[in-house]
Formats: C-alpha cells, structure tokens, sequence
C-alpha cells in the first residue's frame, strides 16, 4: 500500500510517498502505526482534526476500513480555489 | 464538463469567450475567477500551490456533476492551476452556462464552495518573511452546509 | 465604478481581463454574461432592445452605488447594450471585484436582479411570427425580496 | 411638461415623446388627462398595473406628486438584463 503525504504533512514527515508492506485494518491503525515509528510522525499525526484523508483518492474517514486499499494520503484541509 | 488542472497560466477572457461561444440555447453565463494578491500588503512574493495529481481531476468531476445533477445547466468549466504563482496571476477559474441567471449563479457558487474545501489543493504563501501554508478557514467549511 | 450603456457590440473576455487587471488586492471576480438565444427554438431573428437614455445610466449607477454600500467592493462594472441583437450576441455583462468571494457573487446577483426591474430596458424578440415584448417575469420581481 | 412613452405604450400611443402645457396634480391626474384625449391613450392606460412610471427620470408611483415635475414617463414593467 502507498502512503501519501501533502503540503506541510510532506514537509513534517520529509517524503511526498512511502510504501507500508503490512496492512493496517482501518485507517486509524495505519495511522497508529506511523506514530509509533519516530518523532516526526508522532508530531505530523499529533492532531487528528487537522488532518484529512482519502483512501484510493476519495475523501474518508479516520475509521474507515483498509481492506483492498491500495494508497492513502494524509493532508491538511484543503484551500484550492 | 470541461475540467483542467494545469500548471501552465492561462487567459481568462479567451476562456470566458471560448465558454459562451460553445454553449447554445444558454442565456446565462457566470464565471469566478481567483487571482493571486497581496491581501495584508506583506509583500508576497509568490504562491505556491500544490495538488494530488491522483485525485484533483477525479474531486473536480465529482463537484462539476454534482452541480449538474441539481441545476439546469448547459455546460461547467473549471481550470485550476498549480506550481508556482506569483501576485495578479490567475489561479483559477469556474464558468456555469445555464438558460436562466439563478441556476447558473447558484452552480458557480456552489462549484467555488466545494472546491474550496473539497478539491485537494493546497496554499503557501511566500512573503518576505518566510513561507507559510494557508489555513482552511472555518468559513470555508461552513459555507458547505447551505448546499 | 464603470457604467456603459451602448449600442456597439463589446468584447466580454476583454473586458474580463482589462476589469481583473485593474484591480489591486482583490483576490476574486464574479462575472455575468447576458447572451441573446432563441431559447424557445422558435426562430428568433432579432432582439431589440430600447432603453430610457435620460434614465438609464443614472438607474444603473444607483443600483452599483448600492451594492458598493452593502459589500465590501473592489470595483463594478457593467455595460448594457441597446438597439438590434442577434442570436449569439452578447447583450449586456456586469463585473465584481472583492476580497472575499462570497462578496462578489452576492454583490453580482445583486446587480442582475435590480438590472432586470428596474433599469429602464425593455426587450422586443422578433420571430419569424412576429414581434413581440418579453414580458416581465413575476419571478425576476419576487427575486428583488431577497435583499 | 414633457411626457414619454417606452416599449408598448409608445407604440399603443403612436409617439415617443409629447409636450402637456397644463401642470396635473398628481401621475394620476395626468393619466386622467390622457386617458380623456382619445381611444389609443384610454388603451394604453387601461390597466395601470401593467405599467410604471417615472417622475424626473426617478421610478415613482401614480399618487406621486407633479409639483415642479420637468418629465414624467410611462412604460411596462422593465426587462433588462
């Protein structure tokens, strides 16, 4: 599975992509997995409710499942437009 | 539908002419544009707009139907770009064509509303001062639930 | 604030750019584009529009004054054309600059809705049955309640 | 005092423009006045909630006042935009 990581989500964590060769069960998982891995991770994923997600390129939630997924990205909310 | 994520500038007024000239039978045309500037005066130097190639293209299409499916609308324009901007650049646009003004000002706004918050781009300002990246403002997100 | 009323034809891309460029620190422009369509498909020739040329530009100057007062404005500009039109032909746009968006669309809509009752403009649709004025929609006057 | 007609009315009354030496009291004399004259103002006047009126180039109503009015105008409901 890909990780993803956008604007300063990328800058804290230091790479744009990873690869996760486990498979974490919902995306909160995945996420305690990170965080349990180093600092910047821990830091980058300190608060959830700055952070959004999409699980293959759509929008979802922190407890949504991972099962059959094949990337996931963490961003801050966006500001497009 | 025509949607463009680009990093490339592109002409507003040829888009806007382009758009009308394509539509027929459609009396109402709105378009939005979003420019680049210097809101505080603090000297921004640049904008810096990053994107999720993977998904931009796919949330636009999303939002672009979804507008379709409630009004009446002949066609929807979105260009958006990326990479960086620099003041009085223009950073995107949106154009609705629709038989009657309120349809085609209501999928506009509606179009703005959601790729403000929906759509995965993301802001940084550069200024004398350092780079930062633009916060989502609670406005932004609230502006949502009218829809 | 830039009011025309005129019979020649105008370039509304032109316009949209030359009305962007001059503005500074206005992150957002709304635009609406009144096209002449045979909405009915049933051969329309001509439209022709008359107007009230004592009235008109004070009319529409009104109008702008009053959405300057109620949004915080950049600039406005709206032209309006009269005399002979044609199918596919530009009628008439207005234009709004803010810093926020929601201040352009609402100050845009504004505009139109006030444009449409109460600036001295009357519309004759020549078809191939004959002419006849559009008559004022109950719903463009119901539209004026809202603000 | 002059008086104009716009769109329908002009054309139901068969000129643009016309000068009334009298000075009417209010819209609604000057309507009366009209209506008096011939068959094709009586028409043109005969459902007032089909027209407006503008006194002095400023959208007025049919009890206003015509005390000093330079022009007064008639037209249907307007259509613009």
């Amino acid at each position: 599975m890909d990780v993803l990581y956008f604007a300063w989500v990328r800058e804290r964590i230091g790479v744009p992509k990873e690869r996760i060769d486990h498979a974490p069960a919902t995306v909160m998982d995945l996420v305690n997995d990170l965080r349990a891995r180093e600092d910047r991770y821990a830091v980058a994923f300190s608060d959830l409710s700055a952070l959004r997600v999409a699980v293959d390129q759509e929008l979802s939630d922190f407890d949504a499942s991972l099962a059959g997924a094949r990337e996931v990205a963490f961003f801050p909310p966006m500001t497009g437009g | 539908m025509d949607i463009r994520v680009q990093e490339a500038a592109f002409d507003l007024g040829a888009e806007a002419n382009a758009f009308v000239a394509r539509q027929s039978r459609m009396g109402a045309v709105v378009t939005f544009t979003g420019i680049v500037r210097d809101l505080d005066g603090t000297s921004l130097n640049a904008m810096e707009i990053e994107h999720y190639p993977g998904m931009t293209r796919k949330a636009l299409e999303k939002i672009a139907q979804e507008a379709r499916d409630r009004w009446s609308l002949g066609d929807v324009l979105i260009i958006h770009r990326y990479g960086t901007l620099h003041p009085d650049e223009v950073i995107m646009m949106v154009a609705t064509a629709a038989r009657h003004r309120a349809d085609a000002f209501h999928a506009a706004e509606f179009l703005m509303d959601f790729l403000k918050s929906r759509a995965p781009f993301w802001k940084k300002e550069v200024t004398e001062a350092g780079a930062d990246w633009v916060a989502a403002k609670d406005a932004d997100e609230d502006a949502l639930t009218r829809w």
